[in-house]
C-alpha cells in the first residue's frame, strides 16, 4: 500500500477542515471494509485517510417510533441488526446488513459506507431508497439533505462534493401495516456480491390484503441501485397476490439494464429482477400482515 | 511516519508503532509477534486473521492498526489460559475439526464470538455464524461438530466460558461414534 | 520371458498388441525386444533408464525398476506417469 | 456417519485383525500447536536483517518481452536487489519425474520468470527486494518492461487448432510413435486400446455418445505460496517453505540454480494446505536469487490474486465420451477423446486422466485418446486425483444415461460391470484385489439410499471415482529415548494429520501407545530423502517406512534384551510390546529404560520405495433441489463411500474424504477461471471464486469401507485423492433427477442450469 497519513478527528467541523484542506487526496475511512482494500489494490489511491468513527454524530444511532430513525454515517451493521426494535421496524435494512459480508465485516461495515462506495451492487442501498431515507451531507458550505435514491450518480460515484461528508441517514417512521424485505441472488449463501437484488416495501390496507402504495429498488442490475417507479406506481390498489407480484416483476426488469460480466450476464440478471422482485414482495407482504 | 498507538492486547496493556498503511494483521504478526492470525488473502474474504476487536470479531487484513488506539482486542494466543484449553480448542482436537491448521485460529476466535452471543446455536445458525471463515481442507463438518460439542460443555454453558483442564495425553476411543 | 504389452502407438513396429520376449528382467526383455524391433528402445528409454514420462506395471505393480525379475507369465505395461495431488 | 468394515463376504485372509492403536482415534501430536496459534507456518517466520521481495507480473495472456529497465526501482531508497530471468542460470532440456508428473526443467525455469515471452497474464517477469513488503510493491511497479503483445489462444480446442498462435515455436507432439514435423500447440499425445471397439459397439443395444467441457479450477488452499529465502557467503542456500515436498523443492532449486543438493536445505514450515498446488517451485527461486544478490534473508509471499493468476490451477478440459452396453446390463465397448489444458508449458494430468477415464468398469474393448495442449493459461499442476475428477464427469454421467436408457438401476447397473480382481483396465494391466463393488455395496445398504427423496425439483444421483495412489520414496529415523518413548523423524510434511496416521503405524508395530512417539517433520539435512506429501502416499508410504523402522527397532530391543538377560536372541519372543526370555518379562517401556544404561542407542531405520499403487475406490450419493427460477443448486444431503483399506486414524480418515468431497461439490456447482476477452482472469479472489463457505452445505456422511491392501502390512490404501473424484458427476445426476436436463458442462452454476431450464422449457 502507498503511504498515506492518518486523522481521527473526533468534530465534525475538523473533518470538514481537513477532508477539505486535503482535496482530492482525502479518503473517508469508516468500517473501512471496501476503502482498505481499494487502497491495497491501487484502486483508489489516498494523501489522507481520515477516520470517522470517532465524530459522536456519526456514530449515533437512534430509534423511535415516532421520528423513524436516525442512522450516523459511520455506525456498524452489526449494531442495526443488534436491536431488536430497528430489526423489527425496518426489515428489509435489516435483511441487507445481516447479509453484506460475513460476521467480521459486519461488525465495522456501515450502511453509510456502503452507500458512500456507491456500488451499483450495494446491499443496504435498496432498502434505503425503499423506505425514502435522506442522506444528511456536511460540507465547508454547510449541510444539505438528499434522497438516497438520488445519491449515486455511477459506478462509485456519488453527489458527495470535495469536502464534504455523509453525516447521517434518516429513515421516516413506519406506519403500521407496512412491510420491507431484501432479497439478492447469489451463487453462494454467503460471502458474495450480488448478482442482483431487490427491495421492497410495502404499505397494505388495514385487511392487509390490498397493497395501498409499494416501493421497489433494485441492485446490480444498473450503473447505481436504481427506484423501479413503474414497479412501485402500478402497485396502488392492487390485491396482494402471487399474481400482482408477479406482473410487478415483470414491471420491475423494465429499469434493468445491466452488464454481462464474471457474476452473471444481462440476461440472467434482468431474469432475476422479476424473480427477486416477486418473491420479496410476497416477504414483505407477510411481514406487513404481522 | 510512524504513530504510537496504545491498545489492550489479551488482557495486558501494549503500545507500538506503526505507520497508517500497516494493517492490524501486519502489526499483530510482524511487529508484536502475535503470528496466531493467518494472512490467508488479505482482502476480507477467508477470516483466517479474524481477531476480536472490541468485543466483536474482525478481519484484522481489514482495520488499520492506528485505528486500535484505546481498543481491546483479542487474539488466538488469548483464547487458553494459563495451559488450560478453551473448551472450543479441546473440541477442535478431539474432533479432528483441523487439518492443515491455517483456518483454525480463525475459526476459534470466531466460533468463541459465536458462542458467547448465542450460546446454543442450531447447526444452521452455526453455519451461518462461521461463513466468512474458509476452510479448504475438512469440508466444515468436523468443525461444524466441534462447536457443537463445546457448546454441549459444561463451561460453556457458564457465564464466560471458563476454561477447563487440558486433555491432551486421552485417546478418544471413538470407534463409530457419530463424531 | 515376459508377455510385453506395447503401447498402441508403437504397434506399428511390432504389429502386435502383446509380444512375448525372453529375458530374466525388464531390462533384458527390452533389450531383446530391440533386436527383433529396432528402434523400440528409444522410444522407451533415455539414457539408458526408462523416460521419465513413463511408468511399468509388471503385473499390477507401478515401478520404474528395470532391474525387477520377471517370468514367462509375466505382464510389462509401459504406461504413462502419475503422480498425484 | 458410520465406519464400516469390508463386508463378510471378503476371503479369509482379509479378515481383520485385531489392534491397539490402529483405528483409534487420538489426539494429533501437532494439535495443540495448531489451535493456540504456536504452529509456525513459514510467513510467521521473521528471520534477522529479512527483506521482502515483490514480482512483477505480465499484464497480458501473451506477449513478446522487449526490455525490462530495474534501474528505477533500484534507485528508490530501501529497494536492495533486483532479478530477471537474465539471472537464473540457462536452463536446460531436462526431464524430470517429481512424484506429481514430470517436469522440463526449461519450462520449469521459464515459469518461475518469463524469458523471451510472457505465457499468460499473471507470469513473473521480474522480482525486487526491499525493506518493507509495501515498499517492495511499490518498487515492483517502478520496473520497466516493455511488452509487443502477441495474440492469446485461450481454450483447449482453439489452441488444437493448425492456425492457432503458438506459444512455443519447437514444440513438437510427444508421442511414442511417429511424431508430427511441424511445431503445434499439441505437446503429446497418449493412446491406449484394449480388443476391438468397432467390435464391442456392434455387440451393443444401446451406444451413447456425449461430450463434455470442464473449467479451469484452483486448488484453493488458504495458506498462500511463501518462502524465506537466506544464501549465505559460503555458498550454502537455506529455504523454509510451504510445500508439499522438502526434497523436490531441494531438487529443483538445484537443478534451476545449477548447484548440488548438498549445498541446499530445505526447511519445510507447517504447511496451509497444498492438494498438488504446493510441489512445483514459483516464487522460491527468485527468492534464493534475491538473498544472494542482496546477502540478506528474502521472505516472498503471494498475493491471493497472485496464488490464482500465477500457481498451478487444474487444467479445463474438452471431452467425448462413448459408452455401450447390451439390454442385459453388460458395457461392451468404450472409446474416449480427451483434451486437457497443460497451461502455458506442456506436462498436465492429461496421463492419468486417459488412463482413469474407463478405470471403474470392466470393459472388453475400448480406446482412449489423450492430449496435453498448451494454452495462454497459468501452468497447471495436480489437483488431488489429477485428471481422475475430470474423465469421472464424463464416463459416470454417460453411465448413467445408459442406466437410464436400459432401465436399469444406476448402482446396479455399475455392479454389474464394476472393476474387480482380475479386471484388466484399458490401459493394460489388471486390478489386484479392490474395493469398488463393496463401496457400491455399501451404498445400496445406506440409510441414505433406503431414504425416499421426496418433494418437487429434488433429485438424487450416484457416481463412482478411482485413483490409482501412488507409492514413492520415504524415510524415517525413530530414536528410542531413555524414557520409552521413540522419536519418529520423518520426511514428509504433515497437511492433514499424518505425523499422527504414521506414529500410529510405529506404535502398532512396538505395541506402544500413539502418544508416546514423538513425530518430527524435519529438514532435507536431517532424515533420508522423501517424496512429496502427495498421491495419496503419505500414510501407505511413510506408514511403510515406520513400520520397518519399528521392526528395526524391535531386532535391536531384543537383542539388547538378550544382553541384559545373558541369553540368546532366539530365546526372546516379543508380542504385543512385552519382551519374555530367559523367565523373564519387560514391557517395551521397561526394556527401553534399562536399555538406555546398558547397550548402545536403539535407532530404527525405515527407507522405502513400496512398488505398487493402492487402487482407491468411491461412490458417492447425493441429493440436491433444484430452484428452477434462479437455476442455484442446494445440496440436501450427502453420503461418500470410499474403500480406505485399513482406516489407521478414522477421523481422519473421514476428513479426507468429507474435505475431498467438498472440493468436487464446488468444482461441480461454482469454481472456475473466469476469462474475459483478453484473457485475464476476472475473478480472481476468494469473493468472486467461490469455493464453498460451512453455510453452504449439509453434513457430508462417511462410510467407510475396509477391503485391505493386500501390498500393505497393515492394509493401508491412499485415502486422500479419490474424494474428489466422485461429486461432480454425482451431482450432475442428480439434478437430471430433478430438472430433467442432463448437464455436461462444469461449473454447474445458477446461470447455466437456468439457462438449461429455460432451453427445455421453452423448447431451445
Amino acid at each position: 500500500m502507498i503511504e498515506f497519513e492518518y486523522a481521527a478527528p473526533t468534530q465534525l467541523d475538523d473533518a470538514i477542515k481537513q477532508l477539505t484542506a486535503a482535496g482530492d487526496g482525502a479518503r473517508v475511512l469508516a468500517g473501512g471494509t471496501d476503502i482498505i482494500v481499494q487502497l491495497r489494490e491501487g484502486l483508489r489511491s489516498a494523501d489522507l485517510v481520515i477516520d470517522v468513527k470517532k465524530i459522536p454524530e456519526l456514530t449515533q444511532l437512534e430509534f423511535c417510533g415516532e421520528q423513524g430513525l436516525h442512522l450516523g454515517a459511520s455506525v456498524s451493521c452489526r449494531r442495526i441488526y443488534d436491536d431488536e426494535n430497528i430489526a423489527a421496524a425496518y426489515p428489509g435494512l435489516a435483511d441487507a446488513v445481516r447479509i453484506i459480508g460475513g460476521w467480521q465485516i459486519q461488525s465495522r461495515a456501515s450502511v453509510g459506507g456502503n452507500l458512500c462506495n456507491s456500488s451499483p451492487a450495494a446491499d443496504a442501498i435498496p432498502p434505503l431508497i425503499t423506505y425514502s431515507a435522506q442522506a444528511h451531507i456536511a460540507g465547508p458550505t454547510g449541510r444539505h439533505v438528499v434522497p438516497v435514491e438520488e445519491f449515486c450518480t455511477g459506478p462509485g460515484r456519488n453527489v458527495l462534493q470535495q469536502g464534504e461528508l455523509l453525516v447521517a441517514l434518516t429513515l421516516p417512521p413506519q406506519p403500521s401495516g407496512s412491510g420491507s424485505a431484501y432479497q439478492r441472488f447469489i451463487p453462494r449463501n454467503e460471502m458474495d456480491i450480488a448478482v442482483a437484488g431487490a427491495a421492497v416495501w410495502v404499505q397494505l390496507d388495514k385487511r392487509g390484503e390490498r397493497i395501498e402504495r409499494a416501493r421497489i429498488a433494485l441492485s446490480a442490475v444498473a450503473p447505481t441501485p436504481v427506484f423501479a417507479a413503474e414497479a412501485s406506481e402500478w402497485l396502488s390498489g392492487q390485491p396482494a397476490s402471487e399474481e400482482v407480484f408477479a406482473k410487478a416483476g415483470e414491471l420491475a426488469k423494465r429499469v434493468a439494464t445491466p452488464i454481462d460480466d464474471m457474476r452473471g450476464t444481462a440476461e440472467y440478471r434482468t431474469h432475476l429482477v422479476g424473480v427477486l422482485t416477486k418473491r420479496t414482495l410476497a416477504t414483505a407482504c407477510e411481514r406487513a400482515r404481522t | 511516519m510512524k504513530t504510537h498507538v496504545t491498545t489492550t492486547i489479551n488482557g495486558g496493556s501494549v503500545e507500538f508503532l506503526c505507520q497508517p498503511r500497516q494493517s492490524l494483521l501486519e502489526v499483530l504478526r510482524d511487529e508484536l509477534s502475535l503470528t496466531g492470525c493467518k494472512e490467508g488473502c488479505n482482502n476480507g474474504n477467508c477470516g483466517a486473521c479474524t481477531v476480536m476487536l472490541d468485543g466483536l470479531p474482525v478481519n484484522s487484513c481489514l482495520v488499520l492498526a492506528v485505528e486500535a488506539e484505546g481498543a481491546v482486542i483479542e487474539t488466538v494466543e488469548g483464547i487458553a489460559e494459563q495451559g488450560h484449553l478453551h473448551p472450543l480448542q479441546q473440541c477442535f482436537l478431539e474432533g479432528a475439526a483441523l487439518q492443515c491448521g491455517i483456518c483454525t485460529p480463525g475459526f476459534l476466535v470466531a466460533a468463541k464470538a459465536l458462542l458467547e452471543k448465542n450460546p446454543q446455536p442450531s447447526e444452521q445458525e452455526i453455519r451461518f455464524g462461521l461463513a466468512g471463515n474458509l476452510c479448504r481442507c475438512t469440508g466444515y463438518d468436523k468443525i461444524v461438530r466441534a462447536v457443537q460439542a463445546a457448546a454441549q460443555t459444561p463451561e460453556a454453558q457458564s457465564p464466560g466460558l471458563s476454561k477447563r483442564p487440558g486433555l491432551l495425553s486421552r485417546t478418544t476411543q471413538t470407534e463409530a461414534k457419530s463424531l | 520371458m515376459a508377455i510385453v504389452f506395447i503401447p498402441s502407438q508403437l504397434q506399428k513396429l511390432t504389429g502386435a498388441a502383446q509380444v512375448e520376449i525372453a529375458g530374466n528382467t525388464v531390462r533384458e526383455v527390452v533389450e531383446q525386444m530391440e533386436k527383433q524391433f529396432p528402434g523400440i528402445q528409444q522410444r522407451l528409454f533415455e539414457d539408458g533408464q526408462l523416460s521419465p514420462l513413463l511408468q511399468l506395471s509388471v503385473d499390477h505393480v507401478m515401478t520404474r525398476v528395470l532391474s525387477t525379475s520377471v517370468e514367462s507369465t509375466t505382464e510389462v505395461h509401459f504406461l504413462p506417469v502419475i503422480g498425484g495431488g | 456417519m458410520s465406519t464400516e468394515v469390508a463386508p463378510d463376504n471378503t476371503s479369509d485372509t482379509e479378515q481383520p485383525a485385531t489392534y491397539k492403536v490402529i483405528g483409534t482415534r487420538p489426539i494429533r501430536h501437532d494439535g495443540a500447536d495448531k489451535v493456540t496459534g504456536k504452529a509456525v507456518y513459514t510467513d510467521d517466520l521473521h528471520l534477522p536483517n529479512m527483506v521482502f521481495g515483490a514480482f512483477v507480473r505480465s499484464p497480458h495472456a501473451h506477449a513478446r518481452i522487449v526490455s525490462i529497465d530495474t534501474s528505477e526501482a533500484e534507485k528508490m531508497p530501501g529497494v536492495l536487489a533486483t532479478c530477471t530471468s537474465a539471472d537464473l542460470p540457462d536452463p536446460w532440456d531436462k526431464v524430470d519425474n517429481l512424484g506429481e508428473g514430470c517436469v522440463n526443467y526449461a519450462h520449469l525455469s521459464g515459469n518461475v520468470l518469463a524469458r523471451k515471452k510472457a505465457l499468460y497474464k499473471g507470469h513473473a517477469v521480474a522480482a525486487v527486494a526491499a525493506t518493507s513488503s509495501h515498499l517492495a510493491q511499490e518498487a515492483a511497479r517502478h520496473i520497466k518492461v516493455e511488452y509487443e503483445p502477441l495474440p492469446a489462444t485461450m481454450s483447449v480446442l482453439d489452441a488444437m487448432q493448425d492456425d492457432a498462435p503458438l506459444l512455443h515455436d519447437d514444440l513438437i507432439t510427444h508421442t511414442l510413435g511417429d511424431e508430427p514435423a511441424r511445431p503445434s500447440n499439441i505437446s503429446s499425445h497418449i493412446q491406449f486400446k484394449k480388443g476391438d471397439i468397432d467390435e464391442g459397439f456392434a455387440a451393443a443395444d444401446v451406444v451413447i455418445e456425449r461430450e463434455f467441457k470442464t473449467a479451469t479450477v484452483h486448488q484453493g488452499y488458504i495458506e498462500p505460496h511463501v518462502s524465506v529465502a537466506l544464501w549465505n557467503e559460503d555458498g550454502r542456500l537455506k529455504i523454509w517453505t510451504a510445500t508439499q515436498g522438502s526434497f523436490v523443492v531441494r531438487q529443483q532449486m538445484s537443478e534451476l540454480l545449477k548447484m548440488p543438493v548438498s549445498q541446499i536445505t530445505i526447511v519445510p514450515c507447517e504447511i496451509g494446505g497444498g492438494f498438488g498446488g504446493k510441489i512445483s517451485v514459483y516464487e522460491q527461486p527468485v527468492a534464493a536469487v534475491l538473498s544472494r544478490k542482496c546477502g540478506r534473508p528474502v521472505k516472498i509471499m503471494m498475493r491471493r490474486d497472485e496464488v490464482f493468476e500465477a500457481t498451478g490451477p487444474t487444467p479445463g478440459s474438452f471431452m467425448r465420451v462413448k459408452l455401450g452396453a447390451t439390454k442385459d446390463g453388460k458395457l461392451t465397448a468404450g472409446k474416449a477423446w480427451l483434451a486437457f489444458d497443460a497451461g502455458a508449458f506442456p506436462g498436465g494430468v492429461i496421463g492419468p486422466g486417459a488412463m482413469c477415464v474407463f478405470s471403474c468398469y470392466d470393459l472388453p474393448h475400448a480406446t482412449v485418446d489423450g492430449f496435453d495442449v498448451v494454452l495462454n493459461k497459468p501452468k497447471t499442476q495436480a489437483y488431488r486425483a489429477p485428471g481422475s475428477t475430470h474423465v469421472a464427469f464424463a464416463t459416470e454421467c454417460v453411465i448413467d444415461e445408459l442406466a437410464e436408457q436400459l432401465e436399469i438401476d444406476p448402482i446396479e447397473f455399475r455392479l454389474n460391470n464394476a472393476a474387480q480382481e482380475g479386471t484388466r483396465r484399458v490401459d493394460g494391466p489388471v486390478y489386484p484385489r479392490v474395493g469398488l463393488v463393496e463401496c457400491l455395496q455399501a451404498i445400496q445398504k445406506s440409510d441414505h439410499w433406503k431414504s425416499p427423496l421426496t418433494g418437487p425439483n429434488r433429485g438424487r444421483g450416484v457416481a463412482c471415482g478411482f485413483w490409482f495412489n501412488c507409492g514413492l520414496k520415504s524415510s524415517v529415523a525413530a530414536n528410542v529415548n531413555a524414557d520409552g518413548t521413540v522419536t519418529l523423524v520423518e520426511g514428509s510434511t504433515d497437511i492433514g494429520g499424518t505425523r499422527t496416521s504414521i506414529a500410529m503405524q510405529l506404535a502398532e508395530t512396538l505395541g506402544i501407545t500413539a502418544e508416546d512417539v514423538i513425530p518430527q517433520v524435519v529438514d532435507t539435512d536431517s532424515v533420508g530423502f522423501t517424496d512429496v506429501t502427495g498421491g495419496s502416499r503419505t500414510t501407505f508410504a511413510t506408514g511403510l517406512a515406520a513400520y520397518e523402522a519399528a521392526l528395526d527397532i524391535q531386532r535391536q530391543m531384543v537383542e539388547q534384551a538378550a544382553q541384559i538377560w545373558e541369553c540368546s536372541p532366539d530365546d526372546i519372543t516379543v508380542a504385543n510390546g512385552v519382551y519374555q526370555g530367559n523367565g523373564r518379562s519387560l514391557s517395551f517401556k521397561e526394556l527401553a529404560v534399562q536399555a538406555d544404561k546398558v547397550g548402545k542407542p536403539i535407532v530404527g531405520r525405515g527407507a522405502v520405495d513400496p512398488q505398487g499403487s493402492t487402487n482407491a475406490f468411491a461412490v458417492n450419493l447425493v441429493d440436491v433441489e433444484v430452484d428452477p427460477e434462479t437455476g442455484k443448486v442446494t445440496i440436501l444431503r450427502y453420503t461418500a463411500c470410499q474403500d480406505a483399506g485399513k482406516a489407521i486414524h478414522p477421523s481422519y480418515v473421514e476428513g479426507q474424504i468429507q474435505g475431498g468431497s467438498v472440493q468436487g461439490i464446488g468444482w461441480a456447482l461454482n469454481e472456475e477461471y473466469f476469462y474475459d476477452d483478453q484473457g485475464h482472469m476476472r475473478n480472481a479472489s476468494f469473493l468472486d471464486y467461490r469455493i464453498p463457505t460451512c453455510y453452504d452445505l449439509p453434513m457430508i456422511d462417511t462410510i467407510i469401507v475396509e477391503v485391505p491392501n493386500p501390498d500393505h502390512p497393515y492394509g493401508v490404501r491412499g485415502v486422500g485423492e479419490v474424494p474428489i473424484v466422485p461429486p461432480p458427476p454425482a451431482i450432475a445426476n442428480a439434478i437430471y433427477r430433478a430438472t430433467g436436463v442432463r448437464f455436461r458442462e462444469l461449473p454447474m452454476s445458477p446461470p447455466t442450469v437456468w439457462n438449461a431450464i429455460k432451453g427445455q422449457n421453452t423448447g431451445e
